[in-house]
């Protein structure tokens, strides 16, 4: 956190571009990254992120698996429902439970309600601001007041269900092993529909809106990985994974055909295919991958936006996430419509060891989690693989061929567009780190 | 009866007659992170009903998360501070935000704990040898993971895993208007018996660290039918020998109750002290 | 079809089916049904939409620290004894407004949010719960103060009681006399017994109720049977506690060795409290945040478990949990008789199951009482005369003049709205906007002007001393007892003041001095910290100028530019002869200087009823309600803050009460 | 090490006279009162007379009769501040009764004072020659000490500052 100031430009190298930031903003968590251009040709696109490791599989160890719910959502605050969603299908599948419709309901439900909180969140109060050329939504709002005004409702509507499912919204504390210490009365739910009806509406705005803003023209030939949530849009449940142009993964295989390595002078690791391919995950695979399973509600404001299938500008995606914002809340107003209660709220079943695995869709990508537990239930090996670790190479990839591109820009401009790239990602840099190992320096 | 006599002097400078803040310069805001998962400031922004207003009222210098504007020298009148101490820069960067601060709160279990990740602090280096990474030279870390309040001065804290958006309020309120911010030091019963929710541990023989744990959070587990797991950390004299010894005679068995005083705040003292006490 | 109209002291008999009618007729007059109902594995009482509502077929079982509901053979609706809650919550709601503010331009209104809350029916009050809410009447229907939203609510409750004939493992109410038939005060009295449903009319509005439903006469063998089935259910208590004479044992054990041991195993978690029907301690809040710009107070329960109710000038007087736990207990079991004239126990043994650790009170009681040390006589009740009007509303007063006294010390000259009359030693409520309210001692009027000399010391009176002239805030009282200015006529008196006591003080000196001939010989001796540090310097040269009066001032340390007295302010007593037995003492400082002044002058043969000084607290209300102002059976707002040293000597010394 | 203007000694009748006004007198009884006259003198200073200064060698106990003397010490960093004042009836450097010693304070007349001085010396023979005249003595001394001592705790606490 040397220096602050945006795009600095070196003059000790000529004909050198070196754009720089030392502290990445609007995102979770702390990073900086670096372009060098000479004569056009890029010798460097770095994303370093220099947030602390907190060794969250270190200490995993030894805990008994009804506390891994309450442990892993820790290692981020912003969805912390992914972790947890994550976790229980993992540890369930050890213990064999298979949960009711009524719960992967309501699980659904709570999801839909973080990804509406996390991705509201971004477009109105990280994204729109490099947009509408603001340094962020609070100066944004002088002028757009209406606007951001919308946005944080939205946010609130995602939130409160969020509160009433889980006790609060930040680390809620209802999801549990089998499903949930305590289901919410229908009654609860269907209070909350005139405000989540008023939120679809104001949703399918929000793509209008995003549609609307004007983004840079440039495309980049992706490799989409996305969870395959069968008929449903990937959200929580899925059994295999897809990616564009080859054969779905099944989740026994995803450690191999994901692999990710350390790279110098950063906590993060980063992810590639096996081909050492980059790839992308997220709303853009996501909506590019299963556009049919889209609500026919967010399908619609899809098609109003005219956006051609599959998306392959960054950019874009912030239109693709209002989108995904519409399915979220047309389908949490469905699930609440069809809910009756949940009673077991939680099932359970005699401990055993095992290993076991589940993959869901964080707001900003896919997440992984293997377990292995002993006969007692204390985990023996954890691993957790995060989006945003699995996008990073993807985004220096993107950095790299952004370069062309802003040559012509002065580094102010230059340096804006590429924050804008990488917020594009929803880089969730707290999770990103979550997981080295320790090494201690003495003393 | 002849002196004011409800509290001490707030670090955060007398107070004005008149209800409304000083017209004058709007205090200077920032907010900063150290190793934490970002959800206490996020907290901020969660204030959806009231962010707008809080920007009107105070000055948001720096404050990454949300803006591109970065003044991370400060001077601030008020800063919080999310995350524990826990890689080699951050013992430098809490100096500065001090030296930069009037008043300085922490905010959530790391920053006033250690956090989660202070369960590191627990096991012996050797422990974790094996564990060693194929390439430490990439990363260096502190051995323990602490709270800032074992670095640095702190004014105020906010407690909890995540803080709490009415504390929140309620202390930059305080702030503004120059008094004491009302963080009430009680056992999270307390609020559990005024909610009217029904005693988990009493009705259910759920183990619950509410009797331990200060409030602020609004007994969301009771709520939600589960135990307290003490994210808010422990009350004021803390009595965890007590509650340890009913958790064992309730049939809790000793490794159990050993890890639930060692968790998300185990490195505060009480729970510290309790949790070794069952090793 | 009623073959007899009920009347008040019948009683009837109803087919358990017509039951449900009866709710019905309620909830027809206009009641909001409040009941027992299961909910998250225990009996709640919240609001019932009808007899179905009622735990029918369920009962509990409970034992320290243990609490399980259990289906019944028999589909009894009330069958099972205190639950959780008690009827508390719903008179004195958890969380409620206290007083909002509204702001005509630069004029302040303060009032009271009205109660605009349905009457409401009180379905199924255990005879324990129904003398519990004449114990809570006391405290908020008393004197000198009423609580008015309280008396708005409770003015308007229909009670329908229920005898208990299956007390629980925990239940002593027969050793507090409230069981387990109902005492007065309920409109209707059921006792469900064989399938049927006696029922006692209380009143005329029980009356009127029961005769829309069909009743009979109850025959002679229902009230046989009522009379064994109660009898029976005497000897089912699952606990005892012998009450005879408990208040002064406890008082009198006040350093037992069983409150250390006590203090093990008390989590200080303040359960106890607030599943106690009749504890009523509670704390304010300023509820109003910087962006909503409100500036309203809010009234929470709180407890003498939580350390910041015994919180003074920054530090507690009640900080470890021996001296909590000994509070509750010496409280409720001893000084409310004195407080109220009734125990503050009604035997409902919810304390006992809601005790995360099952502490047992009637174990602990017993165990006092059986190595009991001691015994005091404890102080009767005390007579208040009632005062109209809402002690808890402040009203504007206008700061006409600040003065600077010390560095942190300003007197602010206030205009009170309307007529305004105190005496010496009494005190204010003084409130700002948004920030809090704080007792503040008048140390003097001049003309229409009342005085207060304030040291800022925490976040309302550092506000205070700090507001400029022109300013409003909020003034309540005046509050508690004052000097003994008439009884001290043609005596002589001597004043001993500390630091900021001299302030409260003023105002009787002040008498003093101007009547030479009703006050022949006043000596006044003030100690304060530096000579930077002494209140009205040139007033106590003038007094000091009166031939009646000798003025002696010392302070603790000074410059060698200070010719005056160096030394604590007993130095003054040090000489026997200078002690006079035959002096009235009014002494008013920090307790510490209070106590050793005391002890000097006991040394002295000065008798304890030649000595009064005054308390301090931070109270919250001033009127009697919010209890942390107590010291052992007195209240300070109301009983004080002036107290005769022979009447308080007992509990006076004793860190933590 | 005395005053600044040095008066002569008074004679023992006033000395007598004095001296039967104090409680002290009373538990004395005749006899042995007249020979502690023997070895007192009466004294009067103006105000601003400093009597013995910190560090002296201290011989003589005084009775003040009237008036105020202030007692000063040395503080590191405070300079000369006032610790303690005695007037009235009340006994200065009474540790002289035990020995020779040194003076642990200066004194510094505030308000003219009227004393009467005893010999060191001659009253610790005395004393010695008479053990239940150094007992009524050393007790009414003794007295005076624990009185001081526990006013001075109090002094110490600083219980006028921000009251706990």
């Amino acid at each position: 956190m040397s220096e602050s100031k945006p795009g600095t430009r070196d003059p000790a190298l000529n004909g050198t571009r070196n754009i720089r930031v030392e502290m990445l903003t609007r995102v979770e968590g702390e990073g900086r990254f670096h372009l060098k251009v000479r004569d056009g040709q890029v010798e460097e696109a770095t994303l370093t992120i220099f947030e602390p490791p907190r060794f969250f599989e270190a200490f995993l160890v030894g805990r008994s698996l009804f506390e891994v719910p309450d442990i892993v959502p820790r290692i981020c605050g912003i969805c912390p429902v992914t972790y947890q969603m994550t976790s229980v299908r993992a540890l369930e599948e050890i213990l064999g439970i298979r949960p009711t419709a009524e719960i992967r309901n309501l699980r659904r439900l709570m999801y839909c309600a973080e990804w509406i909180e996390s991705h509201v969140l971004h477009v109105f109060l990280l994204h729109a601001p490099d947009f509408l050329g603001y340094a962020n939504a609070l100066e944004m709002a002088r002028d757009h007041k209406a606007l951001v005004e919308m946005g944080l409702r939205m946010k609130k509507a995602g939130n409160t269900l969020l509160e009433v499912m889980g006790g609060r919204a930040i680390h809620p504390v209802s999801p549990r092993v089998g499903g949930f210490s305590k289901a919410p009365s229908p009654k609860r739910l269907l209070a909350l529909l005139p405000e989540l009806e008023w939120g679809l509406g104001a949703a399918q705005e929000t793509v209008d809106v995003t549609n609307g803003l004007p983004m840079l023209d440039f495309e980049q030939p992706y490799t989409f990985v996305a969870l395959d949530g069968g008929k449903d849009y990937p959200i929580e449940w899925g059994e295999r994974i897809a990616v564009t142009g080859r054969d779905p993964v099944a989740l026994e295989e995803f450690e191999e055909v994901f692999q990710e390595r350390q790279v110098p002078q950063s906590p993060a690791l980063h992810a590639r295919l096996p081909d050492g391919t980059p790839y992308l995950t997220g709303p853009m695979a996501r909506l590019s991958l299963f556009p049919d399973r889209l609500h026919p509600l967010a399908q619609e404001a899809l098609e109003r936006t005219g956006m051609r299938l599959p998306v392959l500008n960054p950019y874009r995606s912030i239109v693709v996430r209002a989108v995904e914002i519409v399915h979220a809340f047309a389908e949490a107003i469905d699930l609440i419509r069809g809910y009756r209660g949940a009673d077991p709220a939680y099932l359970e079943a005699p401990l055993r060891a095992g290993e076991g695995r589940g993959a869901t869709e964080a707001p900003r990508g896919l997440q992984y989690q293997r377990h292995r537990v002993d006969g007692k239930g204390l985990i023996l090996e954890s691993r957790i693989v995060a989006p945003t670790s699995q996008n990073q190479a993807r985004i220096e990839a993107d950095l790299a061929g952004l370069a062309p591109e802003i040559l012509a820009m002065d580094d102010a401009q230059a340096t804006l567009r590429c924050e804008q790239l990488i917020r594009a990602y929803d880089p969730c840099i707290s999770c990103a780190t979550h997981f080295l190992k320790l090494e201690v320096e003495r003393g | 009866m002849s002196t004011g006599n409800e509290g001490s002097t707030p670090a955060a400078g007398r107070g004005s007659a008149v209800a409304e803040a000083p017209a004058s310069s709007k205090p200077r805001l920032g907010v900063f992170k150290l190793a934490s998962c970002d959800g206490c400031q996020l907290v901020l922004l969660d204030c959806e009903d009231e962010l707008l207003a809080v920007a009107e009222a105070v000055d948001i210098v720096h404050f990454p998360e949300a803006s591109s504007h970065l003044a991370e020298e400060g001077p601030f009148d008020v800063t919080l501070v999310e995350g524990s101490i826990s890689a080699p820069e951050h013992l430098a960067q809490i100096q500065a935000f001090r030296k930069a601060s009037k008043v300085l709160v922490t905010i959530g279990a790391c920053a006033t704990s250690g956090g989660i990740q202070a369960l590191r602090n627990f096991a012996t280096l050797d422990e974790y040898a094996e564990r060693v990474y194929a390439h430490p030279e990439y990363l260096a870390t502190l051995e323990t993971s602490t709270p800032v309040a074992d670095h640095v001065k702190v004014d105020y804290e906010l407690r909890g895993c995540p803080i709490s958006k009415r504390q929140l309020l309620e202390l930059l309120t305080a702030v503004i208007k120059g008094r004491r911010p009302e963080i009430r030091n009680e056992s999270l019963c307390l609020a559990c018996k005024r909610y009217g929710y029904v005693c988990v541990m009493v009705a259910h023989g759920i183990p619950c660290l509410g009797p331990v744990t200060v409030n602020g959070c609004g007994a969301v587990c009771p709520s939600m039918g589960r135990g307290c797991y003490g994210c808010f950390g422990p009350k004021e004299g803390a009595n965890t020998r007590a509650l340890a010894e009913r958790m064992l005679a309730m049939g809790i068995p000793r490794d159990e109750v050993l890890r639930a005083f060692r968790f998300i705040t185990g490195y505060a003292e009480a729970f510290r002290e309790e949790s070794i006490r069952h090793e | 079809m009623n073959d007899s109209r009920p009347a008040v002291g019948d009683l009837q008999s109803l087919e358990r089916s017509d039951f449900p009618a009866l709710l019905e007729r309620l909830k027809a007059d206009g009641y909001k049904l409040v009941g027992p109902t299961v909910r998250d594995g225990a009996i709640r009482l919240q609001k019932l939409d009808g007899a179905e509502d009622l735990p029918v077929g369920w009962t509990d079982e409970q034992g320290p620290g243990h609490y399980r509901l259990r289906p019944r053979e028999d589909d009894h609706y009330f069958g099972f004894v205190a639950g959780p809650q008690s009827w508390k919550r719903h008179l004195f709601p958890p969380r409620e407004p206290l007083i909002q503010l509204k702001r005509h331009g630069d004029s302040l209104e303060w009032r009271r949010p009205a109660v605009d809350e349905p009457p409401m029916a009180f379905i199924g009050v255990l005879p324990c719960d129904l003398a519990a809410i004449h114990v809570q009447d006391k405290v908020w229907m008393g004197a000198p103060f009423q609580e008015s939203r309280y008396v708005a609510r409770r003015r308007r409750v229909f009670i329908l009681a229920v005898n208990c004939l299956e007390p629980g493992e925990l239940c002593f109410c027969d050793s507090m006399g409230t069981g387990p038939k109902a005492g007065s005060g309920f409109d209707l009295c059921l006792t469900e017994m064989n399938g049927r449903l006696l029922v006692e009319v209380g009143t005329a509005r029980g009356e009127e109720v029961l005769a829309s439903v069909p009743v009979r006469k109850a025959s002679a063998e229902d009230r046989q049977a009522l009379l064994n089935a109660l009898d029976l259910a005497r000897s089912r208590m699952g606990r005892h506690l012998n009450s005879k004479g408990l208040p002064g044992i406890l008082f009198g054990n006040i350093d037992h060795p069983r409150w250390e041991e006590l203090a093990q195993r008390c989590l200080t978690c303040g359960n106890c409290t607030h599943v106690c029907p009749t504890c009523f301690c509670f704390n304010v809040r300023e509820t109003g945040t910087v962006v909503d710009g409100h500036e309203d107070r809010e009234r929470f329960w709180d407890s003498c478990f939580s350390l910041d109710h015994s919180m003074i000038h920054g530090g507690y007087f009640r900080a470890t949990p021996k001296q909590r736990y000994r509070q509750w207990l010496t409280h409720k079991l001893g000084a409310w008789e004195s407080q109220f004239g009734t125990s503050g126990c009604v035997g409902c043994g919810r304390c006992i199951a809601w005790c995360p650790v099952g502490i047992d009170v009637t174990e602990e009681a017993e165990a006092i009482r059986a190595t009991s040390k001691g015994h005091v006589r404890m102080p009767p009740p005390r007579e208040h005369r009632l005062v109209a009007g809402d002690a808890l509303i402040p009203s504007p007063a206008q700061i006409i003049h600040v003065r600077e006294e010390t560095a942190d010390t300003a007197t602010l000259w206030m205009e009170p709205t309307g007529p305004y009359h105190w005496r010496p030693g009494q005190f204010n409520m003084l409130s700002i906007p948004g920030i809090g309210d704080v007792p503040i001692s008048i140390s003097g009027q001049a003309g229409a002007a009342i005085l207060h000399t304030i040291r800022g010391v925490g976040k309302v009176s550092q506000a205070l001393t700090s507001v400029e002239a022109g300013a409003l805030v909020g003034m309540r009282g005046p509050f508690g007892t004052s000097w003994p200015l008439k009884a001290s006529r043609g005596r002589i008196v001597t004043v001993v003041a500390g630091g900021i006591g001299l302030a409260p003080l003023r105002g009787a000196v002040r008498e003093m001095a101007e009547n030479p001939k009703l006050y022949p010989s006043v000596r006044l001796l003030y100690g304060a910290r530096t000579p930077g540090d002494i209140l009205y310097p040139d007033e106590l040269q003038r007094w000091g100028n009166h031939l009646h009066m000798k003025v002696q001032v010392t302070v603790d340390r000074a410059a060698p530019t200070w010719t005056g007295h160096v030394g604590f302010v007993t130095n003054f007593l040090r000489r026997r002869e200078e002690v006079r037995p035959d002096s009235v003492y009014l002494l008013c400082g920090p307790e510490i200087m209070m106590r050793v002044i005391v002890e000097k002058l006991l040394e002295a043969a000065v008798p304890e009823d030649h000595i009064f000084l005054s308390l301090e607290r931070n109270m919250k209300c001033g009127a009697g309600f919010c209890g942390r102002c107590q010291k052992g059976p007195f209240f300070i707002c109301k009983d004080g803050p002036v107290f005769r040293y022979d009447q308080i000597a007992f509990v006076f010394t004793h860190p933590g009460l | 090490m005395t005053a600044s203007h040095d008066p002569s000694l008074s004679p023992s009748s006033r000395v007598l006279e004095e001296l039967q006004r104090l409680p002290i007198a009373a538990e004395l009884g005749k006899t042995r009162l007249d020979r502690v006259v023997e070895v007192a003198m009466l004294e009067e200073y103006p105000a601003g007379t400093v009597l013995f200064r910190e560090g002296e060698p201290a011989d003589d106990p005084r009775i003040i009769i009237s008036g105020l003397i202030s007692l000063m010490v040395n503080v590191p960093h405070q300079g000369e501040m006032v610790v303690n004042t005695v007037s009235d009836g009340e006994l200065l450097g009474f540790s002289a009764l035990l020995s020779r010693h040194r003076w642990r304070s200066s004194a510094r007349v505030s308000q003219t004072t009227r004393c009467l001085r005893f010999k060191g010396e001659a009253l610790r023979q005395l004393m010695e020659l008479d053990h239940e005249l150094g007992y009524q003595l050393l007790r009414v001394a003794f007295r005076v000490a624990t009185e001081r001592m526990g006013d001075g705790f109090l002094q110490i606490l600083d219980v006028f500052g921000h009251e706990r």
